[in-house]
C-alpha cells in the first residue's frame, strides 16, 4: 500500500486517527493536569473525540443526510422501492441519534463537574489537586 | 475534490491543534476558548459527515453553553493554571 | 512527577495504537454489518410514520424512551447543580458574575432576542421535517436568555416560572407516554394520525413531544446558567 | 392487567417532574410523594414477581416496536428479584430519611428528587434490554449519586464527589466506546439480538468491547482497580445515601456486569476473570477494612469485600453458584444497609466518625446498638442469621465445583471480618463512653426502618426456604441464555395502527 497525501484511504482513516488522537489528548489532560478546571477540560475533549468517532463510524461514502426532504422526494411516488433506493444512499441515522443523546448527557455531567469545582474552590481557595488532598487518592 | 480534501485535512489538524492548545495553555480562559474551537470544528465536521442534526446540537451546546459555563466557573475561581499569577485576593484575607 | 507523565503517555500510546489497530479493520465509509436496525428505521420512518427526518423519528419514536431518560438527565443536572451550589435559604437572588454591556451591546441584544427565541421555536416545531428538534431548539432559546443575561447586569429570570415551565413540559412528555399506553398498549406509542410526508402537521406525537422537550430544555438550561451566574463567591 | 414494568420508570419520572410544582402549594408533599411512589412500585413489583414466577418472563415493548427495533424492558425472575430488592431498600431508606433536612425546604426537595431518581435509575439499569438505554440509566444513577455524595456542605464531601465523578464519567465514556464497537459490527443495540448474533463479531472487536464494558461497568460494580472512590464517597455521603449505595447502586452495577458476561458474549476466560478479580477485590478490601479507624470507611471497605465475594460466586458459574451469589447479594443489601443506617446514628455527633467514638453507646442507644450488632453478625455470616446461609451455599457450590482454594480464602476472609466487626461491637458494649460525645436518639421513623431490616434478617435467617424457591428460578433464568433470547425476540407482533 502506498499512502500518498491525496490517497482516499488516508483521508478516510484520518477521521479515525484524529478521533483517537483527540481522545488520547483529552485522557492525558484528565489524568495528568493539576488544575481541576484543566481536568474537566480534558474530560470534555475526550467526549468530543468519542462523538467524532461515533459519527464517522456511521458515515457512508458519498451518502446523504438521512432526511427525506422535499427536494429529495419531489415528484417521486412514495413506494417501497423508491424509498429503499433513496435510503441506500443515506448515512446511518442510528449513531447520530446516539450522539445526540451523548452530547446532552456530556453537557449535564460537565455542568455538575464544574459546580463541584466551584464548591472545592470555595472551601480550599485553590484548584490545585495536590493541595486538595484531605482524602487519600 | 482536492479542495474538499484540503478542507477536511485542515479541519482535522485544526481540531488536534486546538485540543493540544487547550491542554497546554496555562491561561485557563484561552484554554476554554480552545475547547470552544474544538466544538466549532467538530460541528463543521459533523456537517461534512452528513449529520446536520448533530452539528446543530454540537454548535449550540458545545460552542455556546459549555464555553459559557466554563467561563462562569473561571470567573468564580482562578484564571491561571499556576496560581502564582493569581491576582485575585483570596476571600479570607478580604474579610 | 516526570515519571508519572511518562508512564501516562506510554500507557496512552499503547492504548491508542491498540484501539487504532482494531478500528482500522473497519473500512471507513462502508457499512460493516449485513443486517441492522437502521434499514428498518430508514424505510418505516417515511412510509409509515411520515417523518422526513429519520434521526428525529429514531430519537422520538423508535427510541423515545432514551429521550425521556435524556430529558431526565438534564433535569437532574439542574437539580444537582442547585443542590451542590446551594448555600442556605437567605442567600439567593444576587448576581455575582456580571457582564456589563455598552449601549450597542444592550440594544443589539434586545433586537436579537426575539429573533433568537423565534428561531428556537422554529427549530423545535420543524424537528420532524428539517435538521433540529427539541434539544437544539431548547438550547437556542437558552442562548437567547444567555445573551440577555450577559448584556444587562440586572436582567433576571423568575425561578418560579422556569420551574413551572420545566415541570409542566416534563409532565406532558410522561403523560403522552402513558396515553399511548392506554391507547395502544405500549408506553410512548404513537396514537395520533400521521398526516403525510413533509407536512408540518405530520408524524403523530413527534411534534408534541418535541415542543414539550423544547420548552423543557430551554427552561432547564436557562435555569442552569442562571444558577451558575448567581453563585456567590 | 395489574400493570407493566414500564411503570417502574414512568411513574417516578412523572412524580419527579411533579414534585417542584406540588412543593409550591403543599410543602409536606415533597416528602410524602416519593414514599407513595416507592410504595406503589413495591406493591407492583411484588405482584409482578409473583406472576412472573408462575407464567414466565414478561417482556415489555416500548413505543410499539418489537424488540430489535424498539427498546424493551425484561422482567424475568432474575431481573425481577433484583428490581424488587432495590425498590424494597429504597422504600425502607425513604422511611429512615423521612425527616431528613427538616428545616430546609429547598434542600429537602432536592434530596428527595435525587434519591428517587437514584432508585429509579438503578431499577432501569436492571430492567432494560437495550445497551444504550442502559447507558442512559447509568448516567441518571451516576448524576444523582454525584449530587447526593456532595450533599453535605462540609469540605470533604465535594472532594469525594469530584473523585467519583472523574472515575465515573471516564468509565461511562468507555461504555460508549464499547457500545459503538458493538454497533459497528452488528448494527443493533438490543441485548438479546446482540447475544444471538455475537458469533458474527470479529474476535478482536469482541475482546475490546468486553474490556471496555468491564472498565465502564466496573466503576458501578466496584471491582478492584476501579474502586478507589468508594470509601470516600460512602464515608462523605449522608447516612441514608451510603446505605442506598450499598443496597441499590452496587447491585445495579453488578447486574450490568453479569448480564454482559453471562448473556451478551461468551468470550472464554471471563468466568475465571470474575473469580480472580473478585478474590483480589475481596482480599485487598478486607485487609484495608481491618486497618481503618473510621467507622464508615471500615463499612465501605467491608462492603467492597462482600461484593468481591458475590463476584466470585457468580464466577463459579454453576446454577448453585449463582443461587449462592443471589443469596449473598440480598444479604449484603439488607445487612450492609442496616449497618450504614444504624452506624450513622452511633457516630452522629462526632466530627471525625472514629470507631473509638462509639465507645459505650450500648447503654445510651440500646436499640440502635442492638440492630448494629445484628447487622454485623448477619454480614459476617454467624449461624442463625441470613448471612450464614449465603456463605454456606457459596461454599457448597465451590466444593461441588472443586474449587477448594476458594473455600479456604472465604473462611480466612470471614475470620478477618469477624475480627473487625467484633472490635466495634466490643467497643459499643464493653467500653466506657467518651465524655465529649453526646449520643443522638434516633427518630421514630428511623427506628421503624432499621427494625424492619432487622426483622427481615431474622426471618431469612430462620426460614431461608421462603426466598430460595424464587432464587432457584432466578438463577436458572440467568443461565438459560437461549430462553432469554427467545423470550425477547419472539415478543409481540409489530404493533401498528
Amino acid at each position: 500500500m502506498n499512502f500518498t497525501l491525496f490517497d482516499l484511504k488516508i483521508v478516510e482513516y484520518s477521521f479515525f486517527i484524529t478521533a483517537i488522537l483527540v481522545i488520547m489528548i483529552g485522557l492525558y489532560g484528565a489524568l495528568v493536569k493539576k488544575s481541576l478546571i484543566k481536568v474537566v477540560i480534558g474530560l470534555s475533549i475526550f467526549d468530543s473525540g468519542i462523538n467524532l468517532l461515533l459519527i464517522s463510524i456511521g458515515y457512508i461514502t458519498s451518502g446523504t443526510a438521512p432526511i427525506f426532504s422535499p427536494a429529495l422526494v419531489k415528484d417521486m411516488p412514495l413506494t417501497l422501492e423508491n424509498i429503499k433506493k433513496l435510503s441506500e444512499g443515506m448515512v446511518d441515522p442510528v449513531p447520530q441519534a446516539l450522539v445526540l443523546t451523548a452530547i446532552v448527557i456530556g453537557f449535564g455531567v460537565t455542568a455538575v463537574a464544574l459546580s463541584l469545582v466551584i464548591r472545592l474552590y470555595r472551601h480550599h481557595q485553590t484548584l490545585n489537586i495536590d493541595e486538595i488532598k484531605n482524602l487519600k487518592w | 475534490m482536492i479542495y474538499y480534501l484540503i478542507l477536511i485535512f485542515f479541519l482535522l489538524l485544526l481540531m488536534i491543534g486546538a485540543a493540544i492548545y487547550s491542554i497546554v495553555q496555562k491561561d485557563l480562559l484561552y484554554a476554554v476558548i480552545g475547547t470552544g474551537l474544538i466544538s466549532l470544528v467538530l460541528s463543521i465536521l459533523f456537517l461534512l459527515l452528513q449529520a446536520p442534526d448533530v452539528a446543530l446540537t454540537e454548535a449550540a451546546i458545545g460552542v455556546a453553553l459549555t464555553t459559557i459555563i466554563f467561563i462562569i466557573t473561571i470567573k468564580n475561581t482562578v484564571r491561571f493554571e499556576d496560581e502564582v499569577y493569581q491576582k485575585k485576593p483570596s476571600k479570607t484575607e478580604a474579610k | 512527577m516526570k515519571m508519572k507523565k511518562i508512564l501516562v503517555i506510554s500507557l496512552l500510546a499503547v492504548f491508542g495504537v491498540y484501539l487504532a489497530e482494531v478500528l482500522f479493520k473497519l473500512d471507513f465509509g462502508r457499512q460493516f454489518f449485513q443486517q441492522g436496525v437502521k434499514d428498518f428505521y430508514l424505510i418505516t420512518s417515511p412510509i409509515k410514520l411520515q417523518v422526513a427526518n429519520t434521526v428525529t423519528a429514531i430519537v422520538v419514536n423508535f427510541r423515545g424512551f432514551d429521550t425521556l431518560g435524556e430529558v431526565t438527565v438534564l433535569f437532574l443536572a439542574t437539580t444537582a447543580m442547585g443542590s451542590i451550589l446551594y448555600k442556605g435559604r437567605h442567600q439567593l437572588g444576587e448576581r455575582t458574575v456580571l457582564f456589563s454591556g455598552s449601549r450597542i451591546v444592550t440594544t443589539g441584544s434586545r433586537l436579537l432576542f426575539p429573533a433568537i427565541i423565534l428561531l428556537g421555536a422554529y427549530v423545535f416545531i420543524h424537528g420532524h421535517l428539517t435538521p433540529g428538534g427539541g434539544f437544539q431548539g431548547g438550547v437556542i432559546i437558552a442562548t437567547g436568555f444567555l445573551l440577555m443575561l450577559m448584556a444587562y447586569a440586572d436582567y433576571t429570570v423568575s425561578h418560579v416560572v422556569l420551574s413551572v415551565v420545566e415541570s409542566l413540559a416534563g409532565i406532558t412528555f410522561a403523560t403522552i407516554g402513558l396515553l399511548g399506553m392506554l391507547h395502544g398498549g405500549s408506553f410512548l406509542q404513537d396514537f395520533l394520525p400521521n398526516g403525510s410526508l413533509n407536512d408540518l402537521l405530520s408524524g403523530g406525537i413527534i411534534p408534541i413531544i418535541y415542543i414539550a422537550v423544547g420548552f423543557k430544555v430551554g427552561a432547564e438550561l436557562t435555569g442552569l446558567i442562571y444558577t451558575a451566574l448567581n453563585e456567590k463567591d | 392487567m395489574v400493570g407493566s414494568p414500564v411503570l417502574f420508570i414512568a411513574v417516578p419520572l412523572l412524580a419527579a417532574f411533579l414534585i417542584p410544582l406540588l412543593g409550591m402549594v403543599w410543602k409536606e408533599s415533597i416528602r410524602i410523594l416519593p414514599g407513595l411512589v416507592l410504595l406503589y412500585m413495591l406493591v407492583l413489583a411484588i405482584t409482578l414477581l409473583e406472576q412472573v414466577m408462575h407464567t414466565g418472563t414478561i417482556v415489555e415493548i416500548l413505543a410499539g416496536w418489537k424488540p430489535p427495533w424498539g427498546i424493551n424492558l425484561v422482567f424475568s425472575p432474575f431481573t425481577g428479584i433484583l428490581a424488587t430488592l432495590m425498590i424494597l431498600m429504597g422504600f425502607i431508606i425513604w422511611i429512615y430519611s423521612y425527616r431528613f433536612k427538616n428545616v430546609d425546604f429547598e434542600e429537602a426537595k432536592k434530596y428527595f428528587i435525587l434519591f428517587m431518581m437514584l432508585v429509579t435509575g438503578s431499577v432501569g439499569i436492571v430492567l432494560t434490554g437495550d445497551i444504550f438505554n442502559q447507558f442512559v440509566f447509568i448516567e441518571i444513577t451516576s448524576i444523582s449519586a454525584y449530587a447526593l455524595t456532595a450533599f453535605y456542605k462540609h469540605r470533604d464531601s465535594a472532594e469525594a464527589s469530584f473523585k467519583y465523578l472523574m472515575v465515573g464519567s471516564l468509565s461511562s465514556m468507555f461504555l460508549l466506546l464499547a457500545i459503538i464497537l458493538i454497533y459497528s459490527q452488528l448494527g443493533t443495540l438490543n441485548m438479546a439480538d446482540i447475544a444471538s448474533k455475537a458469533h458474527l463479531m470479529k474476535p478482536e472487536f469482541k475482546i475490546l468491547a468486553v474490556i471496555f464494558f468491564i472498565v465502564g461497568l466496573g466503576i458501578e460494580a466496584e471491582i478492584f482497580p476501579l474502586n478507589g472512590w468508594v470509601p470516600d464517597a460512602y464515608a462523605q455521603a449522608p447516612g441514608p445515601v451510603g446505605a442506598a449505595f450499598a443496597g441499590i447502586v452496587v447491585k445495579a452495577g453488578v447486574y450490568a456486569l453479569i448480564r454482559i458476561i453471562f448473556t451478551l458474549f461468551d468470550v472464554s476466560g471471563t468466568h475465571q476473570f470474575l473469580i480472580v478479580i473478585g478474590l483480589t477485590t475481596m482480599i485487598i478490601s478486607e485487609m484495608a477494612a481491618i486497618r481503618q479507624d473510621r467507622l464508615k470507611r471500615m463499612l465501605a471497605y467491608s462492603s467492597l469485600g462482600q461484593m468481591g465475594l458475590v463476584l466470585v460466586a457468580f464466577g463459579i458459574g454453576t446454577e448453585e453458584g449463582i443461587f449462592a451469589a443471589m443469596f449473598l447479594l440480598i444479604n449484603h443489601a439488607i445487612g450492609k444497609s442496616l449497618l450504614f443506617l444504624s452506624g450513622s446514628y452511633l457516630v452522629y455527633n462526632s466530627a471525625d466518625k472514629y470507631i473509638s467514638e462509639t465507645n459505650g453507646m450500648g447503654k445510651f442507644l440500646p436499640v440502635t446498638s442492638f440492630l448494629f450488632a445484628l447487622g454485623a453478625l448477619a454480614v459476617v455470616g454467624m449461624p442463625p442469621f441470613s448471612g450464614f446461609w449465603g456463605k454456606f451455599f457459596m461454599m457448597s457450590a465451590a466444593a461441588h465445583a472443586n474449587m477448594l482454594l476458594i473455600i479456604a480464602l472465604i473462611l480466612s476472609v470471614s475470620l478477618i471480618e469477624l475480627v473487625y466487626y467484633f472490635r466495634v461491637i466490643n467497643r459499643i458494649y464493653f467500653y466506657k463512653k467518651e465524655s465529649h460525645i453526646t449520643p443522638k436518639k434516633p427518630t421514630v421513623n428511623a427506628v421503624i426502618a432499621m427494625a424492619t431490616l432487622g426483622v427481615i434478617i431474622l426471618i431469612i435467617g430462620f426460614y431461608p426456604d421462603l426466598i430460595s424457591g424464587y432464587l432457584h428460578q432466578a438463577s436458572q433464568a440467568l443461565l438459560d441464555k437461549g430462553k432469554y433470547i427467545q423470550d425477547v425476540l419472539s415478543t409481540g407482533q409489530l404493533l401498528t395502527h
